[in-house]
């Protein structure tokens, strides 16, 4: 049963909205929820799977959040709330006691029970199946015999009953509870999943517990998702979603303009005009995100083995004027790893402001000249965002007295590339997969996380490593995060990677569109809370 | 008569036609089939014959521009026939050509001096630009142009002019046989009998010796000392230019030259009309080549092809009435 | 006497008179000024190279180094006649930088293909048999691919850059230059002035160069030059997806590659280049028309 | 006829063991690792192995090649690499919308060009003509991407009458525009061709006897010389369908069509080897097929060719 | 000589083209007349206007670049060239058909010749297609094609250059054409067939009794076929008379000269022919005065400055026309 009632306060809600939306609100007015209809929206690109173990790009993991559950998830500030988990307990600081709904069921009709967190999870360690995320569970007891193959299951998830799940670390890990609310923690059927004697072909045949179910996908074109009227929490008020796939930014804006879009993630370059228009202004959902963009400079390449070099590149980018204009409301500018948002953030850090004077010392005292300038190829992803943010930064490289080659390289090889330390340089950026500081620093600069892991620039220094690790066992909430702050410094002292900005996200809607919330968690919006007044 | 210059016996040359799955020949055009003839220092031989009987073939095949299938070929008591490029190289001196076309002969990219220079850069690398150019200019005083259009382009010339520099071009060499291809059916007839004077002028001039080829009969007879008459692909008659003309042996013959109308009020001439056309060189038919429009076709004539023979002084015929 | 003295003066004066200008090339080349269209086509031509050559002398900025953020995204105005783009940067300094990429591929692009094309097809021409057996199947093997997108799977093969453009669109296209060749080389490998030259004695060498090819030049010329333009198109469309000379340098296709994002709030950032390649595809198509009006003998009236 | 035929069919093969020979090796040069697109972020040695023995990349090239082809003749062109997606299925998928834009845009081509063509060269030398003639060239001049865009911006945006991109429910709307850029564009090329087709077939002697015998001049127009300049006018149609079906890769990516065009730049960019080579050899397929199409209308609209 | 009734006339024709290399006029104020039954010939060298001539007649020369500048052309009295369009049609094929020379060419290569005979037919005898095929038929059994009902069923690239010759000569026929004009039927093929075809040609000639106006360069060809000629030059008529008269009494020098410089099958072989010095000048830049005067060996200055009138030279026969500053002084030359 979908209800399509007319609105009734249509133009109250939408004068609302407009007072909130120049406020830069991150949701957009609500008033009485109304069921039914169809979302209309739109992603950048096709997808490349639905299955959890292999989402591990933003878009798919927005998706898979569609249509699974996982214990934990996040609410519109990045808290962790519960989710197939109603509630949670930690008798000590590495183990953790999850208390599961009853009333979950897979699209298949399947229940939901504890059995089903063991399998998801065992699933993302098992070698077999060639997960990329088993970092994720690598520090639950057992996690290593189990992926070695010297143990049948993992001995830190226990199944107490079918409601209850027993997770053990290894030793306290504080970030944990949040990483189960990534896209690998997702629950999945393990009935579903052995139809297919090739994993691969899961991909595309998605069950879980969540609030919509799959109906469609094709490449290129769209992917189709409906309510889930059985949903644990209750249903969501939309029918479905129809997502278009639209790769070229212009051409949603179009589509908006003209109609077909209820929903619009604002190209930078439209920001301004679409900001101004007052025929849209109202309807503008606009955050912060937790995205922090840098530039990675690879540690035992040349040039930038020498950190003088490091810090010569670092002095020699305008950073403010170029987010400023460049970026314009899509960014602000970005010092240090841990975004604000997130606690051990620090207002006022400005380690390498604009000094081109400095950049050219530097780069004289590590022996380059005009005659022989510090050439190196940075390479980033092709995509006409990047090199409009690239090509001033090339431009003030060059008049630092670098020679910057910039090299555009399709994603796939370019991700693998930058993880095989292939590159000198490289442009990329970090979102955050929970919560928590440690999120920024571990993953990125610890000496074991070298290549794909996430230190794709081979930072190297034991000191951090030291601090980081004793952060990660620190149960006591301020001295951690001051570990994280003393990790930081070094790193930042390191000139690792230069950090450009924190990306700005801006939403339009169609003023039908009621309810919609920006998360700062890339999965957490599980669009529960939108509903259509049409 | 004097010595012969150039010997052909049972000169054969097929065109294969591309057919069959792999693109290999199954069916050849039968273009010269069997050709015999002598052509003696210093006279002009005729070759007549209807479009498509095999003249220019013949013509071409004698220069070997294109490889005979089968036959000889003597030239001043060598056989060329069978030499190699090289060697090739050097006869080229002796032996020219002219063809019919005055427009697509020369090449419309290049200058007088260059197209008839081409033979002395070829042949005689050693000499120099200036005495190049002075030995084309002379060869066109030769053939009645003048010197200074050496630097002109074909298209600046009419097709009489053209013509000319086409002889001009196969005298450059000082050769001692001329084939020429249908040298003036191209020309008006105001300007041919120009060319036809000029080639007789030069035949005396430098003593050549000519292979006249056309299918204009007065013309032929206006040249040749001996005249052969072609037939699809073969010789059907040979013999002295006069009594060809007044005593012809071979039905197509006679039919050939009761059809040639004369520019001449009241003559009253008996005509032979042959019935239909020409067939095909790829399927030549059995027996005498012509009993097909033979209006005195013997049951022979079907069966048996007619040997070429000679029925005194030197006149030779393939035709089984004149054998029998 | 008396009239062949007349006649033999006239004669004398005709070639002075017209000294230089019995050149085939030449005659054309008049013929070719005498329409209309043709040499407004050339005037465009003459411009672009004018352009390219003196770009920079003509523009006011440098097109990759004076970029200034804080004067990004100004519509045309008097100091930036096309406006500036998200750096700041001056479009029509770069719009005039960019016709010397646009050329340059256009010419090095077709150098290519001629090299390929001529060898290829004058061999295949002119030795017929297995020689021509084998090219031709070679060339239909390059013909089955879609041209557009081997051109792509070429750049992505050997990496984007200005030099794979060159490469990439001069090499999709030998088959039909090669094709083109080889038709006219047989055409005239059989005409009675190479029989002339073969009675002479000529090497196969001088027959090709010498004789068949300046003959083969109209419809190269012709061909070549539509091939300019269509390769210019093509190296736009390349840029067009990022597969064409990178960043900074200007081209024409990658400024409307970047421009089209902003396409609704800074259309000049699109729309100058656009005709820039509207203009420069065609100055060379009209100038190609008119050439084969004047080069093509199946066009003469 | 059917031995012609036949040949022309036994010739396709080594054309299509070429084809696949130079899209293979090409696939060999580009650089990018398989395995890593396959394997993904994290993947342990093992993984990485397991894979490059899966996919027989341990291989000598002839090995890989054989066993690739070997499962083409099998009909199996295997799967892709980013999505798992079998590539017949793709091609399945795409290739209709392709024929579809393609078949609209053919369309709109052959009326527009063959009308405008036919009238410009009656009209040789007139004002007509050289309107004709001057805008048919600015069209071809005028790059796809910046009609397209044009195109989207008035219809789409500022008229709002069509919808911008995407395929929507597949019905024939979302296909006008870019039928319309991409028919415009092409049927420029056939006004031009089927001009000058004219003008050279209106030159001829037998033309000329038309009309002494006192024919009407629009039948000598449209019958006697419309049927000879079909003849070269529709091979090269044909071909154009040919051209077509595969070039339309920018329109199919402007417009957001979920065509095979688009999908093959994606795969090429990608580097999604068995997708690229999938849609390599069919769009060969499909190409050699026009070919032969050509020669086959040629022989049939040809009566001298057809008695042969 | 017994009086003919007229039945083409034209006079003071001129046609020019106006091309980019210059004007060519082409023709250039030629009058003649053609009586009922009579076979013309027209003789001249390649590109001397015949065709032209031809194709005024019937108004087919392309327009632009050719202009009809001055004349008439009276057909049964009316002047063609005020024709429209429509009545042009109505004569063409039906009152006045006309056969080109190259067989190979023009003939419709997608049509079966049959086809092609039918259209004319049904055009302008209003018969339905199976009457027009049956005349169709007829026709090419009368003109000698073996198995005529086959033959119409077939393309003009199935019958050899002889037979499609023939083809046409039976198409332009089809409607009992009161006026033939044969624009060089025979020059494209060989002696034999060309016996074949002029032969036919007499041959329906006798039966249909129309005129015929015959194109040729061939004085062979001339003197077997014609009742009159008209000679040309350089798009002017220098000459005309009956065929006995131009053959045996030649009074321009260029007629004289050129009979006098083909090989006779009688002539002594070898022996230098006569020839006409020069050659025949560019139709773009004409010489002034006499057309002829610089290849005239018996050029005075007049024949240098101002152009010949055609007259008559025979106070008996006003056919009998010239057009030369010598005629009196003929004798001196014969
Ligand atoms: N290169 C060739 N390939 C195939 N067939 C050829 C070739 N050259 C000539 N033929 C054929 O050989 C036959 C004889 O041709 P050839 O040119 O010798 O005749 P011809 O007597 O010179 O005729 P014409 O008077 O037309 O010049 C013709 O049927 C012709 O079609
Ligand atoms: N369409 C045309 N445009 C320009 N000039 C033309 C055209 N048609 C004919 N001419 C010119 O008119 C002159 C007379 O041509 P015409 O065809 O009447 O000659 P002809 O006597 O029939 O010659 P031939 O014996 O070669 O057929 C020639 O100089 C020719 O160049
Ligand atoms: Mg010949
Ligand atoms: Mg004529």
């Amino acid at each position: 049963g979908k209800s399509n009632e007319p609105s009734k306060e249509a133009g109250k809600t939408s004068t609302e909205s407009a007072e909130k939306a120049t406020t830069n609100e991150t949701e957009s007015s609500s008033g009485e929820p109304k069921y039914g209809g169809i979302f209309r929206s739109y992603l950048g690109n096709d997808l490349k799977t639905l299955d959890p173990a292999f989402a591990t790009a933003e878009r798919e993991g927005k998706m898979v959040s569609l249509l699974y559950d996982s214990l934990v998830k996040f609410d519109v500030n990045g808290k962790v709330i519960p989710s197939l988990a109603k509630s949670w307990e930690t008798p000590d600081d590495s183990t953790l006691i999850f208390h599961l709904v009853d009333n979950a069921k897979f699209h298949n009709g399947n229940p939901f029970t504890a059995q089903d967190v063991k399998y998801s999870f065992e699933r993302i360690l098992d070698p077999e199946v060639g997960s990329p995320r088993t970092w994720v569970f690598e520090k639950v007891k057992g996690a290593k015999d189990f992926m070695e193959g010297k143990s049948d299951s993992v001995e830190g998830i226990e199944v107490s009953d079918d409601y209850t799940v027993k997770i053990t670390l290894e030793q306290p890990f504080a970030p944990f509870l949040s990483m189960l609310g990534m896209p690998a923690a997702h629950i999945v059927d393990k009935n579903e999943i052995e139809k297919y004697p090739d994993q691969k072909d899961y991909a595309f045949n998605p069950v879980g517990t969540g609030p919509f179910k799959f109906v469609e996908y094709s490449n290129g074109d769209k992917f189709v998702i409906e309510a889930n009227e059985d949903y644990f929490s209750g249903r969501p008020y939309i029918d479905g979603v129809n997502y278009r796939i639209i790769q070229d930014e212009s051409t949603a804006v179009a589509e908006f303009e003209a109609g077909n879009l209820d929903e619009l993630d604002i190209p930078t370059a439209d920001i301004d005009r679409l900001k101004n228009n007052p025929a849209y202004a109202p309807y503008i959902l606009t955050s912060n995100t937790f995205w922090n963009f840098y530039i990675g400079l690879t540690f035992n390449k040349e040039p930038f083995n020498d950190i003088r070099v490091r810090k010569a590149f670092c002095y020699a980018i305008d950073r403010e004027a170029i987010i400023n204009t460049v970026k314009r409301n899509a960014g602000v500018v970005s010092n240090g790893p841990i975004p604000p948002g997130l606690d051990g953030y620090r207002e006022g850090l400005n380690p390498y402001p604009y000094n081109i004077d400095k950049a050219k010392e530097l780069l004289a005292e590590a022996g380059y000249s005009e005659e022989n300038p510090c050439s190196f190829e940075l390479w980033h992803s092709d995509s006409k965002t990047n090199v409009a943010l690239l090509e001033p930064i090339q431009a003030m490289l060059n008049q630092a007295g670098f020679k910057a080659k910039l090299v555009a390289m399709e994603w796939n090889s370019y991700k693998a590339a930058v993880r095989a330390g292939e590159a000198q340089a490289f442009y990329l950026s970090w979102g955050a997969d929970y919560p928590d500081a440690e999120n920024y620093l571990y993953p990125l600069f610890h000496s074991s996380m070298s290549g794909g892991g996430g230190n794709e620039t081979r930072y190297n220094n034991p000191e951090f490593d030291k601090i980081i690790e004793q952060a990660q066992r620190t149960s006591d909430y301020d001295e951690r995060i001051k570990l994280y702050q003393k990790a930081e410094d070094i790193t930042i002292e390191d000139a690792a990677r230069l950090w450009l900005y924190l990306s700005k996200e801006w939403l339009l809607y169609r003023p039908e569109v009621k309810g919609a919330k920006i998360y700062r968690i890339f999965n957490a919006d599980k669009l529960l809370d939108i509903w259509l007044d049409r | 008569m004097s010595e012969k210059l150039l010997e052909v016996k049972d000169l054969k040359t097929y065109f294969p036609i591309q057919n069959g799955l792999f693109g290999r020949s199954t069916k050849y055009v039968k273009a010269v089939d069997g050709v015999s003839f002598d052509v003696y220092k210093g006279e002009t031989l005729g070759l007549v014959g209807e479009s498509g009987c095999g003249k220019s073939t013949t013509g071409r095949s004698i220069m070997r521009l294109i490889e005979p299938t089968e036959g000889k070929i003597i030239f001043d008591g060598k056989d060329i026939s069978s030499l190699n490029k090289k060697q090739m190289l050097k006869i080229r001196r002796e032996m020219q050509m002219i063809f019919q076309d005055p427009f697509s002969s020369l090449n419309p990219r290049k200058m007088v001096k260059e197209i008839i220079g081409a033979a002395f850069e070829i042949h005689m690398s050693s000499m120099r630009k200036k005495e190049r150019e002075e030995e084309v200019a002379k060869l066109l005083e030769v053939v009645g142009l003048n010197p200074d259009y050496i630097t002109r382009y074909p298209h600046e010339f009419s097709g009489g002019q053209r013509q000319r520099i086409g002889i001009a071009r196969s005298l450059a060499l000082k050769p001692k046989l001329i084939i020429a291809d249908e040298p003036v059916s191209a020309l008006d007839v105001s300007i041919q009998s120009q060319v036809l004077n000029l080639l007789n002028k030069l035949q005396k001039q430098f003593s050549l010796t000519y292979i006249f080829i056309a299918h204009d009969l007065s013309v032929v007879r206006h040249l040749s000392d001996r005249v052969g008459v072609m037939y699809l692909g073969k010789i059907v008659e040979l013999t002295d230019a006069n009594r060809l003309y007044t005593k012809p042996a071979h039905p197509y013959t006679k039919a050939l030259l009761s059809a040639i109308p004369i520019p001449e009020i009241g003559v009253k001439r008996e005509r032979i009309i042959l019935e239909g056309d020409v067939p095909s060189p790829i399927n030549p038919p059995n027996g005498c080549r012509f009993h097909t429009r033979c209006p005195k076709c013997m049951d022979i004539c079907k069966e048996k092809e007619p040997d070429f023979k000679d029925i005194g002084d030197k006149h030779y015929v393939a035709c089984h009435l004149v054998n029998g | 006497m008396e009239k062949t003295q007349l006649m033999n003066k006239s004669q004398k004066k005709e070639p002075e008179k017209k000294n230089k200008s019995n050149n085939p090339w030449i005659i054309a080349w008049r013929r070719l000024l005498r329409d209309k269209t043709a040499v407004f086509g050339l005037y465009i031509i003459i411009f672009l190279i004018f352009i390219a050559v003196f770009a920079p002398i003509l523009s006011p900025y440098h097109p990759i180094e004076d970029f200034n953020l804080s004067e990004a995204f100004q519509g045309p105005s008097m100091k930036h006649w096309f406006g500036t783009d998200w750096m700041g940067r001056d479009i029509l300094s770069r719009v005039l930088y960019g016709s010397r990429i646009s050329l340059t591929v256009g010419l090095a692009s077709r150098v290519v293909t001629l090299s390929i094309g001529i060898t290829l097809g004058a061999l295949a021409g002119y030795f017929r048999g297995k020689v021509d057996m084998v090219i031709m199947r070679l060339a239909e093997i390059m013909d089955a691919f879609p041209n557009f997108l081997f051109a792509i799977a070429i750049s992505v093969a050997i990496g984007p850059g200005l030099y794979t453009v060159f490469f990439a669109l001069g090499f999709v296209g030998w088959s039909g230059m090669a094709r083109l060749i080889r038709g006219q080389v047989m055409l005239y490998r059989e005409s009675e002035f190479v029989e002339a030259a073969r009675s002479l004695g000529a090497s196969n060498s001088r027959i090709i160069f010498k004789e068949i090819l300046p003959n083969c030049m109209a419809p190269v010329i012709i061909s070549t030059t539509m091939g300019i333009s269509s390769a210019i198109m093509a190296e736009a469309s390349l840029s067009f997806l990022g597969l064409g000379a990178q960043p900074p340098t200007p081209t024409w296709g990658s400024m409307m590659n970047f421009g089209r994002q902003y396409i609704w709030t800074a259309p000049y950032m699109i729309i100058f280049p656009g005709l820039a390649i509207v203009l420069t595809v065609y100055g060379f198509n009209l100038f190609g028309d008119g050439l084969r009006d004047v080069l093509d003998p199946r066009m003469k009236d | 006829m059917i031995k012609y035929l036949i040949r022309r069919i036994i010739m396709l093969i080594p054309v299509m063991i070429g084809v696949s020979l130079v899209t293979f090796s090409l696939i060999y040069i580009v650089p990018g690792d398989a395995v890593e697109v396959i394997v993904g972020e994290r993947a342990s040695e093992e993984i990485r192995e397991k894979a490059i023995e899966e996919l027989g990349l341990n291989k000598p090239f002839h090995q890989q090649y054989l066993s690739y082809m070997s499962n083409v003749l099998k009909g199996n062109l295997g799967k892709s690499y980013i999505n798992n997606k079998s590539i017949k299925e793709s091609i399945m998928e795409r290739f209709p919308i392709t024929f579809k834009l393609t078949l609209y845009s053919f369309a709109i081509s052959v009326i527009v060009g063959i009308f405008v063509g036919v009238v410009s060269a009656v009209k040789q030398n007139t004002v007509i003509d050289s309107i004709v003639r001057g805008t048919t060239l600015l069209g071809v001049s005028t790059p796809v991407m910046f009609s397209s865009l044009l195109i989207i911006y008035i219809f789409g945006v500022w008229l709002k009458v069509m919808p911008v991109s995407g395929i929507g429910d597949g019905s024939i709307k979302y296909f006008l525009l870019p039928s319309l850029v991409l028919g415009l564009n092409s049927a420029v090329f056939t006004a031009r061709l089927t001009r000058s087709c004219m003008l050279e077939v209106i030159r001829q002697d037998y033309i000329r006897t038309a009309r002494s015998k006192g024919i009407a001049e629009k039948i000598v127009i449209f019958k006697h010389a419309m049927r000879n300049a079909m003849i070269p006018i529709s091979t090269n149609l044909i071909m154009s369908f040919g051209y077509l079906l595969t070039g339309s890769v920018i329109t199919e990516t402007i417009f957001g069509l979920p065509g095979l065009g688009s999908e093959t730049v994606r795969a090429v960019f990608q580097r999604d080897i068995p997708a690229v080579m999938g849609y390599f050899l069919f769009q060969a397929v499909i190409f050699v097929t026009f070919n032969l199409l050509v020669d086959i209308s040629y022989a049939l609209i040809n009566p001298r060719i057809r008695f042969n | 000589m017994e009086k003919k009734e007229e039945m083409l006339s034209v006079k003071d024709l001129r046609t020019y083209f106006y091309t980019h290399d210059g004007l060519v006029p082409a023709v250039d104020g030629i009058s003649f007349n053609i009586k009922k039954g009579e076979t013309l010939c027209v003789v001249g060298e390649s590109g001397c206007g015949k065709s032209v001539t031809a194709m005024s007649i019937l108004k087919l020369v392309p327009t632009p670049p050719g202009k009809y500048v001055s004349g008439e052309i009276l057909f049964k009295g009316e002047d063609l060239l005020k024709k429209s369009h429509e009545e042009m049609r109505m004569i063409r094929g039906n009152d006045i058909a006309m056969i080109f020379q190259e067989p190979m060419t023009s003939l419709n290569p997608v049509f079966t010749v049959g086809n092609q005979i039918c259209e004319t037919v049904m055009l302008h005898q209003q018969l339905n297609k199976k009457e027009a095929m049956e005349v169709a038929v007829e026709m090419l059994r009368k003109v000698g094609i073996p198995l005529p009902e086959k033959r119409v069923r077939e393309y003009p690239h199935q019958l050899s250059g002889g037979m499609r010759q023939r083809v046409m000569i039976a198409m332009a026929l089809s409607c009992n054409p009161i006026l033939l004009i044969a624009d060089e039927p025979t020059t494209a093929l060989d002696v034999t067939i060309q016996a074949q075809i002029l032969d036919l040609m007499r041959k329906m000639k006798e039966e249909t009794g129309s005129s015929i106006m015959f194109i040729t360069h061939d004085l062979g060809v001339v003197a077997e076929m014609a009742d009159r000629v008209v000679v040309m030059y350089a798009g002017k008529i220098v000459e005309q008379g009956s065929a006995e008269e131009i053959f045996n009494d030649p009074r321009h020098p260029y007629t004289n000269g050129l009979l006098k410089s083909i090989p006779r099958l009688q002539g002594k072989r070898k022996e230098d022919l006569h020839v006409i010095e020069g050659m025949v000048p560019s139709m773009y830049n004409l010489p002034k005065g006499c057309k002829f005067n610089p290849r005239c060996e018996h050029a005075t200055d007049i024949c240098k400055s101002k152009e010949p009138p055609l007259i008559a030279i025979d106070s008996n026969n006003e056919e009998r026309k010239c057009a030369c500053w010598l005629l009196e002084k003929r004798r001196l030359y014969k």
